[in-house]
């Protein structure tokens, strides 16, 4: 029906325009209207931490881990010691025939 | 009419504090863990610690929000616990809680209506409003299935259709701002007759005098206005009208010709149809008539609310017939009356 | 004390049920009680931002770089040039012998 | 005027001196002070969600990642079927001549 599309919609942008911090049956929830952003800002040496991580040093992992991912997917990885050991035995096998 | 509720839920109202004053830096705000509230924040807050209610709200105007400081906040004080008050037994049927006023912008500038008690608090036909920048906690409790009324705004936002205010009711704002056992609903009915309407709430008349505490009265005899919950002292002129009555436009006569002069500049004045029981031809069943009621209170012995009766019984004589009157008289609680004069 | 205790219980059920804002030593803390959540939640195209990322995409980004560390770990990743060049040296002389 | 660039300044460096929660023209910003820490801390078996994703979890899964990273990088990772099946094949040839 389409009169309820928009009821939703209009409830929607309605009960959510300001941002709230509310109190859920005891969870803590943090909630923004349509499109509006929740953020973390940290300055100099100031922290955003969740349960004793720290949130701005987990981000950056993130994107190291990615690096280090598209690193090994394109260059490889340490050349496993089997590998080598066998590599080495042949070249042996092969130098003395 | 517009009626507007009075009380709110805001965090920078004092009087929401048990202490009396907005908290600060060094106080521990106290939400307590049952009380469910929606609580409005227009500005930034230092705050020592906050214990949030198990189910509650906080709306952050922009600008808004807490923050907290190292060490003492400076001109705070030593920090107490101060305790968000109880809003749970503010209930819609209590006309003190109610502003009424004919549109929004003598809301705004405070041009407010007087209303018996009946009508102080919305009727079917008004426009109810919650402040912009505001939140509040109402129980709506009433002694019918549904509290009707034309339109509702909250939070600066109007709601004119009536599924879209039941979707708002059953949001979490919504269930946090409106409680008890009957529920707001939206008819969205202008009034049609522009001799008025009936109010409506006289099937809750129990529940809206249960909050009235009455005056003692000083008058010879007290007069009781029809929708009121007291006797008042003053005077009721009582208008019959006709085809082409106005009761908005005579309102506005009314007010421009008579209130506006400094001699009744604390006069309050009510205007509304009432339906009195009569006895018709004297004889037989009741019956009810529609006839416009206007009470006039001057907080005092009633001698400038029986002037002003006198000024417009005669006003009406004179004109009536360009205004739609048929008839106009006074009683007032000094013990004249139109019939005396 | 057993009425003691039974205090001391009660107030600390009751205090832990709520969600808290505190100051901890001019730190800006939020908790919760026990099993309780503390949930961000933006609606329709809202984002949740740390200093300039975007953390719903790098949440994402960890479950893509998870998927990817298992598939290397199932299927090796890319064979490293060195193995490639010893294993086509030692294909040669094995022909040419 | 000096006075009003001091009053300016002194007023900014407070409000980033303290952690704050703030409403932004409907965003919900976290900013910390100067070596000053937002946490969110929950208790027991509690969850910080964002959007419904359990960022706890996310953020243990990135810790698991780096070091899986860490592992593949050190130890190298699976051997890929290719190169095993040509040392294999050059073992059996060196065997047979």
């Amino acid at each position: 029906e389409p009169s309820n599309t928009g009821h939703t919609r209009s409830k929607r942008s309605v009960s959510y325009e300001q941002p709230r911090m509310l109190s859920d049956n005891g969870h803590l929830v943090f909630t923004t209207g349509d499109n509006k952003e929740i953020r973390f800002a940290t300055s100099a040496n100031g922290r955003v931490k969740v349960d004793n991580e720290d949130l701005t040093q987990l981000m950056s992992q993130i994107k190291t881990n990615k690096e280090d991912i598209t690193d090994i997917k394109t260059h490889g990885g340490v050349v496993p010691p089997d590998i080598t050991n066998k590599l080495n035995q042949l070249d042996t096998k092969v130098s003395t025939l | 009419l517009h009626k507007q509720w009075i009380p709110d839920t805001n965090y920078e109202n004092k009087t929401n504090w048990d202490k009396k004053d907005v908290p600060c830096g060094n106080d521990i705000v106290w939400f307590p863990a049952q009380r469910k509230v929606s609580v409005f924040v227009e500005t930034m807050h230092a705050v020592q610690e906050m214990r949030l209610p198990v189910g509650g709200e906080f709306i952050l105007n922009s600008g808004a929000g807490f923050h907290v400081v190292t060490g003492k906040d400076p001109g705070c004080g030593a920090g107490v616990t101060t305790k968000f008050k109880d809003s749970e037994s503010l209930q819609w049927f209590n006309p003190a809680l109610w502003q009424a006023a004919a549109t929004l912008e003598d809301l705004q500038l405070g041009n407010f209506l007087f209303s018996v008690h009946e009508e102080s608090v919305p009727c079917q036909h008004d426009d109810v409003v919650f402040k912009a920048r505001s939140s509040f906690r109402v129980d709506t409790s009433s002694s019918q299935s549904s509290v009707p009324v034309k339109s509702v705004s909250v939070l600066g936002k109007k709601f004119e259709s009536s599924s879209e205010f039941s979707w708002y009711l059953i949001s979490r704002s919504g269930l946090l701002q409106f409680h008890g056992s009957s529920a707001v609903t939206l008819r969205n009915q202008e009034c049609g007759d522009l001799s008025g309407c009936d109010c409506g709430n006289s099937g809750n008349r129990q529940r809206i005098c249960n909050t009235v505490t009455c005056a003692s009265l000083s008058c010879k005899n007290p007069l009781l206005p029809v929708g009121h919950c007291c006797e008042v002292c003053g005077a009721i002129v009582t208008i019959r009208y006709a085809t082409g009555f106005n009761l908005q436009t005579y309102r506005q006569r009314i007010r421009h010709i008579f209130l506006i002069l400094p001699q009744y500049k604390s006069i309050q004045l009510g205007m509304s149809k009432v339906f009195k029981s009569q006895r018709l031809m004297g004889i037989g069943p009741f019956g009810t008539s529609p006839e416009i009621q206007v009470v006039i209170l001057d907080g005092e012995e009633g001698t400038q609310s029986e002037d002003l009766a006198r000024d417009i019984v005669k006003d009406a004589q004179s004109h009536g017939s360009n205004l739609g009157i048929t008839d106009a008289e006074f009683q007032a609680s000094s013990g004249s009356s139109s019939d005396q004069t």
